[in-house]
């Protein structure tokens, strides 16, 4: 199954309801070792989206995605505004020039959000962020997609994530506010990281 | 939660409202993008300054619009950095022709908002714009592997004391040096007695009990490095000066402005008793009070607490400080 | 009970020394007597102000001493009218040789306090000593069979209005007459979210659940009138401003200094919300507003809560209140 | 048995142990109808009476009254400060130019304290403050005395001020702080009256 504008705009969606269901969960992991505005930034900022998607039309997926890059630039802020935003710009920049877009199509579109996301933010593995999940699910996309198959890919990918949001927990974080606490910050799971399973639980589920 | 508020959605929104309503004479609002403007923005010829961070601080950084201080403050949502499109307004709003300076405190969030604000703003042409990031908070370990220190009590110093070099009439590239120099010299650290609720989470950042502490806590409710149990304001004191005056170093016969800052739920009377424990301490330690500053200005919604800032302060920091200023926070001299 | 003390009975003399180290520049402190003066007092030639009552109210009554505002004010303990004699050496102290005007506060205490005082001044002969007693509070009702009404929020306003009219040389008649004037013409109501806790009592004076606000509540934790269900911002705000409106009553072209205060306890974006929704209420009853003042100005210790002032300003008022003012918690002009 | 001034002296130690005893009672009266600080305030005052008296000789019975006074008037502030000030001030007063007191002349000074106290205050009866107490103690002190008993005029005296005390609790306060709460002063005991029987209680026990 290839990704199509439809099929872009229905995970985005379904990430949409997603993050409102479990606002208050990231809200209250934020608590912990950071601010407590996790779960509303990312709330507001994929309102924001869906408001914009149920006004606007697209041809292109990068075009969409683009915009849904611009969109929570404008109305996230904090951490997770730039970064996720810078995702969104960069994976729609990566789809440009192309107009079916395969399961390697798309991972390379994601691989090339999150780098500019880790360009941005300049987190490494073990850092306790959101690439904590990103990482191992870039690798699971591209092994279990290495057959074209993008459901697997992403599948795999939303499962590396889980796995990866778990691992957070142990981990003292060095970037972002929880850093701050330095020892203290162990033994809580990273709320970007926890996001960030939920918008590729929500690939697996409306693109897969 | 107990608040003077409506829909916790709405508080930004509503107290920029305030903020408008009773500063009318010094400030304007727009209210699309939530900047506050000096009434007589752009100042032509004048280095344009803008700072700008999560509300919940207040008065930072909307009560520092004014003469003397800042030209523009962006207000993102409570605990949340504003988002790069707001300070690209402010910067255009307060370009006076001699190019803009954005004073941004460290938090991830606010570098990197900032930062796609002045890429937009460069890719845009134009504007000169250059930034200073304030770190002062030793309560942070410093390091190149990590988001670093925190911005928090010296931010109010800078804006103030750069603010009155840009009236001046100084030169971009004299004012951001100047910024950085005071950020060098300044070093706070803060402690709560109680957490802060944010509006729109409902409960309480942290749990601290009737008899506990949290010491070296940020100003976002970000939990601090140890939790201690309550203490006599002179141990306090201690608490929060020593690791201070350890890490510039500051030592006999330095001079400082000394700034005793209350987090938005401790009244001032505490402030003054601890006033006097600090400036005890500076005594003790050889250190000159030039300058005071004692009162709620950098806050952390309604958390019971105070922050201690030093900042070393020479001939010319001190002729800055005491500058004219005409803003809704500080007002002197004019 | 949390606080930023040391032994709870030296929390007045502790913060005394507080504001002498941070204001030197304005004032200084008569420690045994628990007296702020003026810097320059006595003032040849000028009246002499002074106020004073319990601690626990700051920056009211120490830090509005200074140009344009009071002499001296007589620091009490804790919610407890300060002594007579107190209130006679700050007398002597401030006579300049035009008379002493005395600002007291509605209060059984501060009341027979003060005219002890006076009593005992005018038996020590030379200083022509006049009283003025402020009542603004609309939540107790007014009556000769009572206390009558307490002094709240307009006693700040009459500080430095007064302050500014003594600056300019006026007779100590004038001065007096100019006083019950302001108090006269001002009103105010006030409401707490939280309780505050007397240091030496060690626990909160009354006891308000997470879902209940007390209205009319004084300024030292007296249980108000009434005790409702919290509400929304705009809601308490028209809980405080139409009884004050009604009892002047205020109308329609009337124009006011309005000032929302907060208790201790409130942060500044409150504050600011609150603002903005008395002065829609204030816009939607033809009242505009001349100046606004928005703050924690006379405090209850850490109680969470705010008070609504208005005072009917005509344009000397104004004037008055535009005055120079160069205390440790009011300035401008200077 | 005489009042003499080393009677008039154990009388008044006896008073500041009792209010000492009973400052965080009366403090927490205070706090449900006015400002939670009667029995601080009253404790700081009769400490500084303890103090004066140990640094201090009485001659007469009315100078150290006189002193006493003067050492509430200048300590204690408040409501309570003026108000207990004046009474011995006033009760020093009247035994200006007496030098053998008997219980007549005692009785005397009383009223004529309290009467000193009334003119500062305007308390009436009934209106929920200290003068509850010590009218009816008053006159169950002529009462009880007439035959000169003192003993028994200051057992009947504390009895009143008690009963009186009690019947400030269903007043509704028209003077002091409490008067503020209006009805909501209604079920609430009065500090003042408190601490008034508190110093006949003593009294009786110590120069009865
Ligand atoms: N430098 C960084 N690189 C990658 N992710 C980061 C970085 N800093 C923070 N994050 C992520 O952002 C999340 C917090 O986002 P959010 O609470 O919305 O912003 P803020 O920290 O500004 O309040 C963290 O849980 C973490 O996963
Ligand atoms: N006008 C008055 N006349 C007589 N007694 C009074 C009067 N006002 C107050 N009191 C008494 O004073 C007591 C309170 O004293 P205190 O708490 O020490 O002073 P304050 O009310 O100033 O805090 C009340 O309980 C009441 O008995
Ligand atoms: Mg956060
Ligand atoms: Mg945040
Ligand atoms: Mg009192
Ligand atoms: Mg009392």
């Amino acid at each position: 199954m290839a990704v199509d504008v439809r099929g872009l705009t229905g995970w985005l969606r379904a990430f949409a309801d997603s993050i409102s269901e479990h606002a208050a969960e990231l809200t209250q992991l934020d608590a912990a070792i950071g601010d407590a505005d996790h779960g509303t930034n990312m709330k507001r900022g994929m309102q924001a989206v869906t408001t914009m998607l149920d006004d606007s039309e697209f041809e292109t997926a990068d075009a969409l995605l683009k915009k849904v890059g611009m969109t929570l630039v404008s109305s996230v802020g904090g951490a997770s505004g730039p970064l996720y935003g810078t995702f969104f710009l960069r994976a729609g920049t990566a789809l440009a020039d192309t107009t079916e877009i395969d399961a390697a199509d798309f991972g390379a579109a994601l691989r090339a959000g999150v780098e500019g996301m880790v360009a941005r933010g300049k987190a490494e593995l073990g850092d306790k962020t959101l690439y904590d999940a990103w990482a191992p699910a870039l690798t699971a996309y591209d092994d279990a997609g290495a057959d074209g198959d993008l459901g697997a890919a992403l599948a795999a990918a939303a499962a590396a994530a889980a796995r990866g949001r778990d691992e957070t927990t142990p981990m003292v974080a060095r970037k972002g506010r929880a850093s701050y606490l330095g020892e203290r910050s162990a033994g809580h799971q990273d709320p970007g990281a926890t996001s960030t399973t939920l918008l590729l639980e929500s690939a697996a589920a409306s693109l897969g | 939660m107990k608040k003077l508020i409506n829909d916790p959605a709405d508080v930004v929104k509503e107290a920029l409202l305030g903020i408008e309503a009773a500063h009318r004479d010094r400030v304007r609002v727009d209210h699309e993008n939530r900047i506050v403007y000096r009434a007589d923005a752009p100042v032509q010829g004048k280095v344009g300054l803008i700072s700008g961070g999560g509300s919940g601080h207040e008065p930072m950084h909307g009560g520092f619009v004014g003469l003397g201080m800042l030209d523009a403050a962006c207000a993102g949502e409570v605990f949340t950095s504003p988002v790069p499109d707001q300070m690209m307004a402010a910067t255009k709003g307060v370009d006076g022709g001699a190019g803009v300076l954005h004073i941004v405190k460290n938090y991830t969030g606010d570098v990197m908002n900032f930062e796609m604000a002045a890429e937009m703003a460069a890719a845009d042409a134009g504007t000169e714009v250059l930034s200073v990031v304030t770190d002062d908070d030793v309560a942070v370990q410093d390091s190149l592997y990590t988001a670093g220190r925190r911005g928090v009590g010296v931010t109010v110093l800078l804006e103030k004391i750069v603010g009155a070099a840009a009236e001046e009439g100084r030169p971009l590239a004299e004012v951001a040096d100047l910024a950085r120099r005071v950020n060098d010299h300044g070093r706070s650290m803060g402690m709560a007695l109680t957490s802060c609720t944010v509006p729109s989470a409902g409960k309480p950042t942290f749990d601290l009990s009737e008899t506990d502490m949290e010491l070296g806590v940020g100003i976002h409710g970000e939990p601090g490095r140890q939790r201690l149990p309550v203490a006599p304001a002179k141990d306090v004191a201690a608490l929060l000066v020593d690791p201070v005056l350890q890490d510039l170093p500051y030592g006999q016969g330095d001079s400082v402005i000394a700034f005793v800052n209350g987090m938005g739920g401790t009244p001032l009377i505490e402030l003054y008793i601890m006033f006097h424990e600090v400036s005890q301490l500076l005594e003790k330690a050889g250190v000159t009070v030039a300058r005071s500053l004692v009162g709620s200005y950098i806050t952390s919604l309604e958390m019971a607490g105070c922050s201690v800032t030093l900042l070393k302060a020479d001939d010319e920091l001190v002729r800055l400080w005491d500058a004219p200023v005409n803003t809704p926070g500080l007002r002197w001299g004019v």
